[in-house]
């Protein structure tokens, strides 16, 4: 059996099409150099390295691409497009991608849109974030205990976590609340996963 | 010089010690900072990373607020809020993005929405080296201090016109007129981790981990930064870090308003140095004596001069 | 040889020899499909378009034109582009003022190994002429008649200068008379509300002299005429200028000038002041005060408010008195430059391109080529070999035609761009007041905008901006092709 | 007696429009415009005109600005395409013609042009046809004006040469005086009410008229005063130092009659123009010769050429001056030079 | 006038899409066309053949040719015109493949386009006039602007060809950057054994004057007859009686001057002679760092000079000398890398250039040739090269490769090896680019055989890690990895731009450049050594990027441009420039305010001031003639009323 990608089948031009419109990057000027790997803090972390992943969207390898973990794991530092040879701003690749795959539900690592999630469900409830609440919503999304549970006793102790939510005085979360509604009314309303 | 004020919401939990410090400092400095009222968060990482309209109208909220404030200027200390705001600015000025933004909020935004930047470059602008020295009570002189900024101040360069976004230098050039000494260190702008402190932790603290290492073996006595993440992935996480990489670190690390703060004579639990998890007392310590080093100098070569006289 | 039926729009391109002609051919040998609507008139460098020949296509039925040429830095002959670039810039920004849509005009650069670029241009740019449409012809455009808004604020108070040292002056001008050919300046006309030029040869004649609101011509017309002779001149503050951009051209001499000068406060729009007197028999009195003055003819008493009735250039002018002279009488006040828009070409800003082409048609039919306009200006210095009437070039047919009395308009108008102080005697010289003024403002207004405020006629020194460059323009960017 | 007609002012476009059934009516119509500007245009239904006195003489319906005298086409042999030939078509142009409430300046200016179109060795055939099919509606003028000096050189403000009908403003409306069979004609079809009534009401305008007018000097002497003053090159540079040498004097003449001709188009592709227009003594091309030499260079002697064809050599081929005293040229010119202030200063000369 | 037309089918390249019988019938209805026919291939000889029986059968005075572009067959078809007889100059060409059958598939749409560029051509052609050119005398001397091995081997070749040279060095010794190298690859012979005895003919060559430490101030004239003025530089030193023998560089006290020939890897005295082989062996003093000039005490070089050279007094001196034509071979500079931020931005000493490296490796260098890092003086183990710093880098403007960069540090890494057998050098690349003889074979060697590691990446940051060393972080994008590297010294193989000062000359010299400041070429394929200006050729890195030995190359192939033009006796210039009609003329002066060449000037004529254009300085760009309001001035070939022809043919429908 034959598991080579048959690139004349898979190769998708509306794939790279569509990235380089939403992104506003050409990424055919990418010339493989590497320099977004070799400044990526999180690169060892990644399924496929940045440089690949920029090589997928040249190719329209869209499944290789928008199921990679590595959309999930990008910290947004930028690093990649401050020296990227060819000023492609691969940070707004790497989001959009995200954004690709979000909206089609293909999310490689849950637990990373998970912590969005509760981080938003925070903002949407108080109009603020604080910490704890944060954590807790994380924790009971991702059924994982207390990843930082070693932290805690200091931070604690420092006083570095809120334990009160933080809320907007004067309707602000309420206001806060009504856009993320209308956001997320509007995503259903275009068939995407909000 | 008044400006609008962006807290961020960290200014009530993790970084309250930067929100006490940064006050200090401009209240010191007579840098005047309108909260925005109701402000709300602008939904750092998250929001973005979800979708980019959604981001933008909740940085924009705060924005028009502002605008009602009749603010020209508003300035974070947060560069995590600050890349948000400053990116929500940036696109509301394309018609097609701003109308898919007006749509999500309550009312359309106000046409001009303020310029938004970091305390730190407010205040830079309104204040030179020498007024900021004219404050200083208890020089930093003698303290070696290594500059970090994170990624996010001054990365896009374009938007965030923080001065050369591989090697920016204005946390230096505040702290130098503090009297500290600073060093040119190299890592200042690569990324600590921290936005994946909480779901991806091993990644964060390899990176938080070089950092530690590199400014350890440059010898420095502390880390000054000006992002609430950095420094908690700095301080709070700093055994993680260390076991990461297997070198032990003992590194205060303290925001820059801290350090000036320090300089500008406040009381360390004023700034809210008791907050710091890797204690710096060594490092107050070690500015107490050589200040008093230098006192004890002064006096002497005063009592000297004054015999020869 | 009539355009492709439905299919095709005409669209002229100029293309330099060396690098877009080459573009276009490398284009061509890469097989690159374009539209087929451009024609292609080879020219050896862009800097050998004379932006007339656009506006002569674009009057003539062109629907877009396009010129190309080598990237700036690349020219073949190293600074034709970069002339190129400043006078096409200029026609681009004139154009919109004759009613003609600019986004029909472009310039480019595309050098010969852009093939894939000039494919690229020329697929925009026809398409953009698509989009557009036909060019509306001022052939059928219906003739529109408006008349500027004359009710103005100056920067400066306008008054009759009645306080003027003309005896002083007239002293001057006898005590330096003999080593000087003649002195131009102003005496009474056919009666007491007209004056005009007066050439003081005598001390008799420098008693003829006089000095108010009447004095509108420009003295500096004849001074070209002058030529190898020493000659005195009286000036006004605007006047001074044609002096001075006339020196700049190195059309007169400076030390075959004596320039004598007094603050002006204001000259009278003759225009409207022959309007509101109309037609009578004799003048019975003319008498002045600090704001105006008062006419009285066959009987009937006629007020001429300063603030009112100046000429329109008046109510902008920071240049009360000379900015260049030998001898000045009076203290000239300090007017602080402010926006300033002049009359007519505000009027034709409230107007959309497609009533500007119908204003023309109609203010332009009346004309009689009598081209009194280039005569009184004091810049058009070719006179006897204008381009107007020649056939060696022949750049106009003598047809009755708005188009061909509009394309000479344009003609004087892109003369003079660069080089017009705006002294407006073009207009004021037009017997039946067609408000051709406004080219030439629209012409100074681009002017202005590119080259850093630059107005003709301040300083002896400065190279008029059409007869220099850049290597970088500050305010001329190059369009994205997008 | 002749016929005599009255329209009240608000029969005046009833009265055009009758004028326009069969001919094409030239009115006064005043532009919008800063400056005072009444031209000659076609009436047509609705239009609005003016009576007042026209920037632009009424020449324009004899004589065009331009014309196309005749066009002509080149064919090509399709078999051999090096043999050429040349067609002509004439332009047939004169259609009936009737102007409206010109003065009596720009009246007698037709007859100025007759003499030499009509009268000399040559008749101009193009001239001919049209003022053969001219119908003149003059009226007379209200009152002298500083400008001009109909009366100097044999008219006045109710001069009524080369007119067909006089017409005088009356308190309500105009009286209307057939001068001529052609004039009687078109005022017997115009249905207007008859205005032998009013007609002493006309007579006391056209003598008030009179009455405003200054003294005239004697011209008599004015030909060979002028004619004399030929060799004196310096009395021309002095009286021409302000001349700027355009063409407005002599475009807004009544009574120049100078042309130039031009072919406009190869005719191959399509067809090409003759072209007759306005040419202009003030202009330095008017003599350039196409050796590239010139006769007359200087401004002075362009002028000297203009006063004294007026003045002198016209009086003295046709008995009569070529000015009508319109004053047009005075009112144009953007320097104000005074042809009066010349012929004067030549007749005083010593 | 007869014009006959003649439509080119080229084969089936524009018969294909465009129907050239067509276009021939509608050309004969266009005036003065007294023939017109489509033809099968008009630039064969058969076609040539029948233009030419044409012209003498229909008794033709002018033709038109519709075919390819005007650029590919003008002059072909301007002979043949001639040898029926006719002007050349009376001929046009209607462009109806690239312009038109090659990029319209619309038959219908391309006919009436040819139809119509035929027209336009043919108004056009009815306008011309007969030209002929003038022709005058040349000046057998060349002036050759750079002594590196480019314009080393052009003055050596044109000497030895007879010509007179006049041979301008902006430094004090001639050499350029060869002179700087170590070895020279793919042989790693030693770069200073094979180009001394070069330097040293220069030297002595009797048809070649030398003019070091000087630089070229203005240039006027034209091909045949340039004026060049040169401005020598201050030396100090009287050199025609200095002999090179260095006692005052030994006993100079300023000893810490910076070494620019050594690219400031090391100091050396304020009184010096570059190197050893230098020519002219001459010193020369810095004025910057010379007690004597500086403080105006020492004096020590004068006391110690044998010869009495020593002039503290030496004053600038402006020389004129007059040449036939100019060969321009400034060469290169490296790029300012100090931008790149991420790699210390040169902060770090143990980051250096390459060509820092070769001085490090040259045994003429400071350090003797042992490699010693310059932050401690130690010898390095882990060495690093990092390929395309400041090349192929669109973000700072460098899109375009350097060129040579793969093959000096492939032999950089094997001469590290040879030196410090210990060592292991990295090179972090994108692409390996050895297409030269022998190359690709030399860099497999330093793999295989010296170790050397290719890493294919870029580099992303490099900095101290505090201890010493300098982490070097990339990527190894064939593994997919991140990777870092403890290097003791960094190597930069920093991308080459044009020399300072190469936009400035190319003003002089009236030539034009690119944005990088090279010097444009005539044609970039078949006239990569003449430039657009008549006698101005081009040889070495000032054109484009290239390796030595192709700058020899260039070097040689200049003489042979400057050796043919100099065969002839007379030259002639093109007809097609810009004259003055007189009468016309009211001597405003714009057109000489703005011809690009200085072609134009001021006469008098018959008592009046008015502009005249020198014939053999005009190039015919036509800028007066649209700047002339009054049309005085016509370009001829691009008149006014050719133009307005062409314009009236299209519009006026």
């Amino acid at each position: 059996m034959n598991n080579a990608i048959d690139i004349s089948r898979m190769r998708d031009p509306s794939f790279t099409a569509e990235v380089e419109a939403q992104s506003g990057q050409k990424v055919s000027t990418c010339y493989q150099c590497g320099n977004c790997t070799a400044g990526c803090p999180a690169s060892f972390v990644y399924d496929r390295q940045v440089n690949q992943i920029m090589r997928g969207v040249q190719l329209g390898l869209k499944d290789q691409v928008l199921n990679s973990r590595s959309l999930w794991m990008c910290l947004s530092c930028s690093t990649c497009s401050l020296r990227c040879p060819n000023d492609i701003d691969v940070a707004a690749v790497m989001e959009t991608l995200r954004h690709m795959a979000r909206k089609e539900g293909r999310v490689t690592v849950p637990k990373v849109e998970k912590f969005w999630f509760s981080f938003l469900d925070t903002v949407r409830r108080f109009g603020r974030t604080y910490e704890i609440g944060t954590m807790a919503l994380y924790m009971l999304r991702s059924m994982r205990v207390f990843t930082d549970v070693d932290l805690a006793p200091t931070a604690l102790a420092k006083q570095k976590l809120g334990f009160k939510p933080h809320v907007t005085p004067n309707g602000g979360a309420e206001a806060v609340g009504r856009i993320l509604k209308r956001y997320e009314e509007r995503a259903k309303r275009e068939g995407v996963r909000p | 010089m008044n400006f609008a004020y962006y807290p961020g919401c960290s200014a009530a939990g993790s970084s309250a010690d930067y929100e006490m410090s940064t006050r200090a400092v401009c209240r010191a400095l007579k840098i005047g900072l309108q909260e925005i009222p109701d402000w709300n968060c602008c939904g750092s990482t998250p929001a973005h990373a979800v979708d980019t309209e959604l981001s933008a109208a909740l940085c924009v909220r705060n924005l028009d607020l502002a605008a009602r404030m009749d603010a020209a200027t508003v300035v974070t200390p947060c560069p995590s809020c600050l890349s948000n705001l400053k990116h929500a600015g940036k696109r509301m000025e394309n018609p097609d993005f701003r109308a898919r933004v007006n749509e999500l909020l309550d009312n359309p935004a106000a046409e001009t929405l303020p310029e938004v930047t970091s305390v730190m470059q407010g205040i830079a602008s309104c204040r030179s080296a020498a007024d900021i020295a004219a404050n200083v009570c208890k020089p930093l002189k003698g303290l070696k201090i290594a500059a970090y900024y994170g990624c996010l101040m001054s990365r896009p360069a374009g938007l965030m016109q923080f001065g050369d976004p591989e090697n920016p230098t204005l946390m230096e050039s505040l702290l130098a007129a503090c009297g500290a000494e600073m060093v040119d260190f190299p890592l200042k702008t690569e990324c600590c981790g921290a936005s994946f402190g909480i779901p991806e932790r091993p990644m964060t603290a390899i990176n938080s981990g070089r950092i530690l290492e590199v400014a350890s073996n440059m010898g420095v006595d502390a880390i000054a930064v000006a992002c609430p993440l950095c420094q908690m992935n700095l301080d709070l996480r700093q055994k993680q870090a260390s076991k990461a990489v297997n070198v032990f670190f003992n590194m205060p690390v303290l925001y820059y308003t801290q350090l000036m703060g320090l300089a500008f004579g406040f009381d360390p639990r004023e700034l809210g140095l008791h907050k710091l998890c890797v204690s710096a007392d060594p490092l107050l310590q070690k500015l107490d004596g050589l200040r008093r080093e230098e006192a004890l100098a002064e006096a002497k070569a005063k009592a000297a001069e004054g015999g020869n006289a | 040889m009539p355009v492709l039926n439905g299919k095709e729009l005409r669209i002229v391109g100029f293309l330099c020899n060396w690098c877009s002609y080459g573009g276009a051919d490398t284009a061509g040998v890469a097989r690159a499909g374009q539209p087929t609507d451009l024609r292609i008139i080879r020219v050896p460098c862009s800097g050998r378009i004379d932006p007339l020949f656009i506006v002569k296509a674009l009057l003539n039925g062109a629907d877009g034109v396009l010129v190309s040429g080598c990237h700036p830095r690349d020219c073949h002959y190293s600074a034709g582009n970069y002339y190129a670039r400043r006078r096409l810039e200029v026609l681009k920004q004139f154009l919109p003022v004759l009613g003609i849509d600019d986004r029909r005009f472009e310039y480019t650069w595309v050098s010969a190994s852009e093939g894939q670029r000039w494919q690229h241009v020329v697929t925009t740019f026809t398409d953009r002429i698509h989009k557009l449409g036909p060019a509306p012809r001022l052939e059928d455009a219906e003739p529109l008649l408006k008349i500027a808004d004359m009710a103005l604020t100056s920067l400066r108070p306008l008054g009759t200068g009645q306080n003027a040292a003309l005896d002083d002056l007239k002293a001057a001008i006898k005590a330096k008379l003999p080593e000087l050919d003649c002195v131009i300046g102003w005496q009474q006309g056919y009666d007491a509300a007209h004056t005009v030029p007066l050439f003081m040869r005598t001390p008799e004649d420098v008693d003829k002299l006089v000095w108010g609101p009447f004095n509108v011509n420009n003295p500096a017309t004849y001074l070209p005429s002058f030529k190898g002779k020493k000659v005195g001149i009286v000036v006004k503050g605007c006047d001074s200028r044609s002096v001075v951009e006339l020196l700049q051209e190195n059309l007169i001499k400076r030390e075959d000038v004596t320039i004598f000068a007094m603050p002006c406060q204001g000259t009278l729009d003759m225009a409207r002041v022959n309007q509101e007197l109309g037609r009578y028999s004799a003048i019975d009195s003319v008498s002045y005060d600090e704001a105006g003055v008062t006419i009285v003819a066959d009987g009937k008493e006629h007020r001429f408010c300063m603030n009112d009735y100046a000429q329109g250039k008046c109510y902008g002018c920071t240049t009360p008195s000379a900015v260049l002279a030998d001898t000045r009488l009076g203290t000239p006040e300090a007017v602080q430059p402010g926006a300033y828009t002049p009359p007519e070409l505000a009027m034709l800003d409230a107007m959309t391109l497609e009533e500007r082409l119908s204003f023309w048609k109609g203010q332009m039919e009346r004309c009689l080529r009598c081209y009194a306009c280039r005569n009184a200006c004091p810049m058009c210095v070719c006179r006897d070999y204008c381009i107007a009437e020649s056939r060696e070039p022949q750049w106009m047919t003598q047809e009755a035609t708005a188009k061909e009395k509009l394309f000479f308009q344009t003609i004087h108008a892109m003369h003079l761009a660069g080089r017009c102080t705006g002294c407006g005697e073009c207009q004021r010289a037009c017997p039946v007041g067609i408000p051709i003024l406004a080219l030439r403002q629209q012409i100074a207004r681009a002017v202005a905008q590119l080259f850093d405020g630059y107005k003709p006629g301040l300083d002896p020194e400065a190279v008029p901006p059409l007869l220099g460059y850049e290597l970088e323009e500050k305010n001329i960017h190059e369009r994205e092709w997008k | 007696m002749s016929i005599i007609r009255f329209v009240n002012t608000d029969g005046l476009p009833a009265f055009l429009a009758y004028l326009s059934k069969d001919a094409r009516v030239l009115a006064p119509v005043e532009k919008p415009a800063d400056k005072k500007s009444v031209v000659f245009e076609e009436w047509t239904q609705g239009k609005p005109f003016t009576l007042e006195k026209a920037t632009v003489p009424a020449k324009e319906a004899v004589l065009p600005q331009c014309e196309t005298l005749l066009t002509y086409k080149r064919d090509k042999d399709p078999e051999d395409p090096s043999r050429v030939s040349l067609k002509l078509d004439d332009i047939p142009q004169a259609v009936p013609t009737v102007v409206f409430a010109c003065r009596p300046c720009d009246a007698r200016g037709y007859v100025t042009l007759d003499r030499p179109y009509l009268q000399g060795p040559m008749v101009d055939p193009y001239y001919k046809a049209r003022r053969e099919q001219l119908t003149v509606l003059t009226l007379t003028c209200p009152r002298g004006c500083s400008t001009c000096f109909c009366h100097w050189v044999g008219g006045g403000p109710s001069s009524p040469e080369g007119s067909d009908v006089l017409m005088t403003e009356v308190e309500g409306g105009i009286v209307l005086q057939g001068l001529t069979p052609r004039g009687d004609a078109l005022l017997e079809g115009s249905g207007l009410e008859d205005g032998a009534a009013r007609f002493p009401d006309a007579e006391a305008a056209r003598k008030a008229a009179w009455a405003t007018l200054n003294k005239a000097p004697d011209l008599k002497e004015a030909p060979a005063k002028v004619a004399a003053r030929f060799t004196d090159v310096d009395f021309w540079e002095k009286e021409t130092d302000r001349c700027l040498s355009c063409g407005a004097c002599t475009y807004f003449c009544p009574t120049c009659y100078c042309f130039n001709i031009t072919d406009e188009g190869d005719g191959y592709l399509k067809p090409g123009r003759r072209l007759r227009t306005w040419d202009n003594c003030m202009s330095p091309l008017f003599t350039r010769e196409a050796s590239g030499h010139n006769p007359r260079t200087a401004k002075a002697l362009r002028m000297r050429n203009r006063v004294s064809h007026k003045f002198a050599t016209y009086p003295e081929n046709w008995g009569a001056f070529s000015c009508n005293g319109c004053g047009r040229c005075i009112s144009n010119c953007p320097v104000c030079l005074d042809i009066r202030a010349i012929v004067l200063d030549a007749v005083n000369a010593e | 006038m007869r014009i006959g037309v003649f439509i080119c089918h080229c084969g089936s390249n524009i018969a294909g899409t465009v129907d050239c019988a067509k276009v021939a019938e509608l050309a004969r209805a266009f005036p003065d066309v007294a023939y017109a026919t489509d033809l099968m291939y008009s630039c064969a000889e058969p076609g040539q053949a029948a233009i030419e029986a044409a012209i003498h059968e229909h008794k033709l005075d002018g033709v038109v040719v519709a075919s390819c572009t005007p650029r590919m067959h003008e002059p072909t078809f301007r002979r043949t015109v001639e040898r029926a007889g006719l002007n050349r100059y009376m001929f046009e060409m209607a462009n109806i493949r690239e312009h038109v059958s090659w990029i319209g598939k619309d038959k219908e749409a391309n006919t009436n386009k040819a139809a119509e560029l035929v027209q336009i051509a043919v108004e056009k052609l009815r306008r011309d006039k007969p030209l002929s050119a003038k022709s005058f005398d040349i000046n057998k001397r060349v002036l050759i602007i750079g002594g590196g091995v480019a314009g080393i081997q052009a003055a050596l070749d044109c000497a030895d060809g007879g010509v007179p040279v006049v041979l301008v060095e902006r430094e004090a010794t001639i050499g350029g950057k060869m002179a700087k190298l170590d070895k020279t690859f793919p042989t790693v012979d030693c770069s200073a054994c094979i180009l001394g005895p070069k330097m040293v003919d220069v030297a002595q060559h009797p048809n070649i004057t030398l003019y070091a430490y000087s630089e070229v101030e203005d240039i006027s004239g034209y091909v045949g007859n340039f004026t060049v003025k040169i401005r020598k530089r201050p030396t100090y030193v009287d050199w025609s009686k200095c002999t090179g023998c260095g006692a005052c560089t030994e006993k100079c006290p300023s000893k810490k001057t910076p070494d620019a020939f050594n690219e400031f890897t090391g100091p050396t005295t304020a009184i010096n002679i570059a190197f050893p082989q230098a020519i002219p062996k001459k010193a020369v003093i810095n004025p910057e760092h010379c007690r004597q000039l500086v403080k105006g005490k020492c004096g020590v070089c004068a006391k110690v000079c044998p010869t009495g050279a020593i002039n503290y007094e030496m004053q600038e001196e402006i020389v004129t000398e007059e040449v036939g034509c100019i060969v321009a071979a400034t060469g290169y500079d490296l790029m300012d890398w100090t931008v790149y931020e991420e790699y210390g931005g040169g902060k770090y000493p143990d980051v250096i250039t390459s060509l820092q490296y070769e001085r490090l490796l040259s045994a003429s260098g400071p350090t003797e040739g042992h490699i010693l890092r310059p932050s401690d003086g130690k010898e390095p183990r882990n060495v690093v090269f990092i390929q395309c710093v400041g090349s192929r880098d669109r973000s700072i403007g460098r899109p375009y490769c350097s060129g040579f960069c793969c093959m000096y540090t492939a032999k950089q890494a094997v001469l590290t090896k040879d030196h410090i057998p210990d060592s292991q050098s990295y090179v972090f690349y994108m692409d390996v680019r050895a297409p030269g003889k022998m190359y690709d074979e030399f860099t497999r060697r330093a793999i295989e055989e010296y170790g050397t590691e290719y890493i294919r990446g870029r580099v992303s940051k490099i900095y101290p890690d505090g201890n010493g060393h300098l982490v070097v972080r990339g990527a190894d994008t064939l593994m997919g990895e991140q990777v870092e590297i403890l290097a003791d010294l960094v190597v930069l193989a920093v991308g080459v731009e044009a020399s300072k000062g190469s936009p400035q000359l190319a003003e002089k010299l009236r030539i034009s450049y690119d944005s990088y400041g090279f010097f444009m070429e005539s044609h970039v394929k078949l006239k990569p050594v003449e430039t657009n200006t008549a006698g101005v050729f081009l040889a070495g890195v000032c054109q484009g990027v290239k390796d030595i030995p192709a700058s020899v190359a260039q070097g040689s192939a200049a003489a042979a441009k400057v050796l043919a033009l100099f065969a002839r006796d007379k030259l002639e210039n093109d007809p097609q420039i810009a004259a003055v009609d007189v009468k016309r003329c009211v001597a405003c002066g714009k057109c000489i305010r703005c011809c690009p060449f200085g072609a134009i000037k001021e006469v008098e004529f018959r008592g009046e001031v008015k502009a005249q254009v020198i014939e053999t300085v005009c190039q015919g760009c036509g800028v007066c003639t649209s700047t002339c309001p009054q049309g005085a001035i016509q370009l001829a070939h691009a008149t006014d009323n050719q133009i307005l022809a062409e314009v009236n043919a299209l519009c006026q429908c």
